[in-house]
């Protein structure tokens, strides 16, 4: 299903700052409802109030609170871009294009496993929020360099049972997602995973090793956003390179040309 | 209701607002956010004779009110735009102009003759100013005999309107402009890309996996309308102005420097919607000056 | 604390952050805001033979990441220059470097001569690339006989360090770069600014009284990385980068790009302590990466 | 004398919104006094929050408050950077250079009239309040469009007698400053004038008619503020093209080659 785009602007309800290096801006249309988006989308933000950033910046859509008519971004302050919306005042206003791209596939069981790192988790809260919509029992696992680096965790234990990893074991199994039984457990037949690279490679390579279906979101380098700039090619083993913006963010771990 | 058609050879386009070739797809990505019908034209991606993957990942890298690209023209190859593309895109009301690009004089006549008989493609613009890719492009357009060269072969083999896109990496544009006027050319649209470059410094190596890439954005837009403004009073042909449009006020600022039309390129990426805001400013610009039609802004610069 | 020094010819600098000529009067203006000892190297205002007025109001015009200007070498002339500026600055711990402009081979010479005597000029810096003076300048630097003519000449009537600066407004940036090697420069500095134009749309009047003008600031600076590169890789002498540096971070892609040193100068008029911050970046940068030399960093680009 | 220039971050203790089109913003330094200035120079402010805004923009010195060591800057929201001055909120940050220039003569009698229009009325908040410390009684002219566009009114009045004309008639005498007869009563020996160069030019031409001394402060486009770029350059009678920045931006108008 392809969910038609939009450019909306929306006004900043809330900026929820999480710890030092993250925000998580709650966002209202100022005219119509939040365009209808599938988990794993993305949107393109024209950041306001920043210098030096002249393209958009492409952020998950972490959630769609349809009671409040609320879109949620999870922002992490990378560079000046990042860090100008994570300074966002409550009532500035953000021009956002959205949705964007394919997101991950539901599957109709009980048997899938969504792992996320850092801002990864983003998207996996509207992903589970979906699943568990549809009666599915999603689980999460999601890794953090410490306890206070888990994002959102309270919105996730209410949407399926939560396996954490931390790099300094300070809550959780002590070290990357990858060291977690849970991805091992026979009970797992799906993989939906966002975070950093390293992460998704690692997770890539056991669920091949493992024979799991698994589908990765991918954060390359994107202008447009939309497909037309064809700077954000990943090469794909059926296709050669295909755009990231329009193809993915998400995909299969069989299309990618990636060494694991 | 001011009149804002303008006239590009024998081609009359509804206004003056173009989207640049390799910026808008082939212009479906768009039909979301703008109606399409209401744009001067459409000129698509750039079209080779085969199909190219284009360059590696990383192609891309924001700069200073810019970017670098380096797509090197993957595209399907002018077959597939003609068996698949045309076709879904040939109806709309607006003219749909083929960028043709090549390594090889023969590959830019193969793909004029491919597209002459076409009859919704409401011109052909002649790329000889790529800087992406290895052999061709930009080195045909830096001289004024390698310009000619490709421009007269596609003049032989293409029938209707042929715009030919200049580079600005060059010491005298003006130079290059009247040889590509004399081999042929209907019409210029300049500038494309500038040849730049970008270092990550903490991992000490090129953005881009090219090394370097097209600069394009409204940092360089200073730089293009002055070479407009030198070209538009060399030639007797009809300049399409192009180089960091992001809105209205910028088209009408290569209108005023002598261009007959514009491109928005780069100015897509920010905002999909630029074009129709740009031909909204521009009608409202020629209200506000007592002007009735757009071709009174053409050079219509005080100097 | 790693060792800053670089080498230009015979001159060594105590780092590798020079102010660009033209952009930092003759440092004194910056006196109360930054240690002027602490600086590799001051390039005081363009000196020409005899004081010029420089051109009308307006000559300056902000753009998209950067700014046109049209001084065109407002300035005392050497005479004043060696009579009462040079004694007031001679004395500071930094190189001192005079950049020398003209109308014609005789005014580069004669500015050269009366320069030559001086202690206290570390060296003289020849400019074939501004843009704004109507004889001279930038069309010396836009050919390689042009650019050797004045190079030949101020060779024999200088006898220190004489860097060359180039202009970024050519096809081939290499080719003039060895002709003007081959004439006897000890070293090149580029890039002088991009010639441009921009237009008060409402007025339909050019920005700039003399219609076209020099476009500065980081929005060119991915092209002036870009020819330093190429220039780097083409010449033996050493290469002082310009174009748009606004901190260390772009400093130190000029030098991985094959610099030896750098001139900072739009950056000045936004930030003028820009110079002794990018020097303490230089500094944190090498002690982060584990080198000793800023002269490590020099081309060391992984491509 | 020639005060110290510095760059120093300041906080925005105050941002009070007159009207649509104009903001006095009232700053404090994080770190120690602000420095010393004289009526009539001016601050070099770096716009922290503007996308297409790249170089410092020139604002009036409008008044140091040594009580509350604040530094006021009064701007009129005329292009992109000086609309994200009016903007900025409380408790956000801007650089600032300071002071910069040469400022009004400050005449040791009380035949001085300081004649504003606009946002050119910023600095001789500054210079009135310096001369009625030094015992001297200034007069003022205030001109604006609209009863509305007269700006720090209540200030003015403390600090000596306020003449006001509007275009409109709605306060004051109807017209624009030239038409207010104190211009041309007796006690009026010497004028400080800040406002656009329409009015700028017209009291000048009549200062000179009625061989009254004059300066008037000129807003020519500048880039460094400091004398190194030469952008804003003024011609002068007595020294050909001169830096506005650094010779003026006040100037006697004698010096100027207005043809008025």
């Amino acid at each position: 299903m392809e969910y038609k785009k939009h450019i909306l602007d929306f006004k900043v309800v809330q900026n929820q700052h999480l710890g030092m290096n993250y925000s998580l801006l709650m966002l209202k249309p100022f005219e119509g409802e939040v365009p209808p988006s599938a988990p794993g989308q993305f949107a393109q933000v024209l950041v306001p109030n920043s210098k030096r950033t002249f393209l958009r910046r492409p952020i998950s859509i972490c959630n769609i609170d349809r009671d409040n008519n609320q879109l949620w971004l999870l922002v992490r302050r990378a560079g000046e871009g990042t860090a100008a919306l994570c300074d966002l005042h409550e009532g500035d206003t953000l021009n956002v294009m959205l949705p964007l791209g394919h997101g991950f596939t539901l599957h109709r069981d009980d048997a899938m496993l969504l792992v996320g790192g850092g801002v990864g988790v983003a998207p996996l809260l509207m992903l589970g929020k979906e699943l568990k919509e549809q009666g599915m029992q999603p689980q999460f696992l999601l890794g953090a360099r410490t306890k206070a680096d888990l994002l959102l965790l309270d919105q996730f234990s209410t949407l399926g049972k939560v396996h954490i990893t931390t790099d300094d074991g300070s809550t959780g199994v002590h070290g990357v997602v990858t060291k977690h039984p849970v991805l091992t457990s026979d009970n797992i037949a799906h993989i939906a995973c966002c975070g950093p690279m390293p992460m998704m490679r690692a997770v890539a390579a056991l669920a091949r090793q493992q024979g799991i279906d698994c589908e990765v979101s991918l954060e390359n380098l994107m202008a447009c956003g939309m497909g037309a700039c064809l700077c954000c090619v990943e090469d794909t083993a059926d296709a050669g390179n295909v755009c990231v913006c329009t193809e993915g963010p998400v995909f299969n771990i069989n299309r990618l040309k990636w060494q694991i | 209701m001011a009149d804002l058609s303008v006239q590009i050879g024998n081609l009359k386009l509804k206004n003056p607002v173009m989207t640049a070739s390799g910026t808008f797809g082939y212009g479906e990505e768009f039909a979301d956010l703008i109606d399409l019908n209401q744009l001067g034209g459409i000129i698509v991606k750039g079209t080779t004779r085969m199909p190219r993957q284009g360059n590696p990942y990383p192609r891309m890298v924001e700069t200073p009110s810019g970017m670098l690209n380096a797509v090197g023209l993957q595209n399907k190859g002018v077959d597939h735009f003609v068996e698949h593309i045309y076709l879904r895109i040939k109806d709309l009301d607006t003219a749909i102009i083929v960028n043709v690009s090549g390594s090889t004089v023969d590959d830019y006549v193969a793909v004029c003759e491919r597209l002459n008989p076409l009859d919704k493609v409401a011109a052909v613009e002649i790329n000889i100013s790529c800087p992406n890719v290895k052999q061709g492009g930009m080195t045909f357009g830096t001289t004024c005999a390698g310009a000619q060269s490709v421009v007269s072969a596609c003049r032989k083999a293409y029938d209707g309107t042929m715009i030919v896109k200049l580079t600005p990496n060059v010491t005298d544009v003006t130079e290059i402009a009247r040889a590509v006027q004399d081999a042929g050319a209907d019409a210029l649209s300049l500038t494309n890309t500038f040849l730049g470059m970008a270092i990550d410094v903490e991992r000490q190596v090129p953005c881009l996996s090219t090394i370097t890439g097209g600069l394009s954005g409204p940092c360089i837009r200073p730089i293009a309308v002055r070479m407009v403004w030198q070209v538009a009073k060399t030639v007797n042909i009809p300049v399409i102005g192009l180089g960091g449009i992001m809105n209205g006020r910028d088209a009408v600022e290569f209108m005023l420097a002598g261009a007959t039309a514009v491109q928005i390129g780069t100015a897509n990426f920010v905002d999909p919607q630029a074009t129709v805001k740009a031909i909204h400013y521009i009608n409202d610009y020629l209200n506000r000056h007592g002007l009735d039609s757009a071709t009174q802004l053409i050079g219509a610069l005080k100097t």
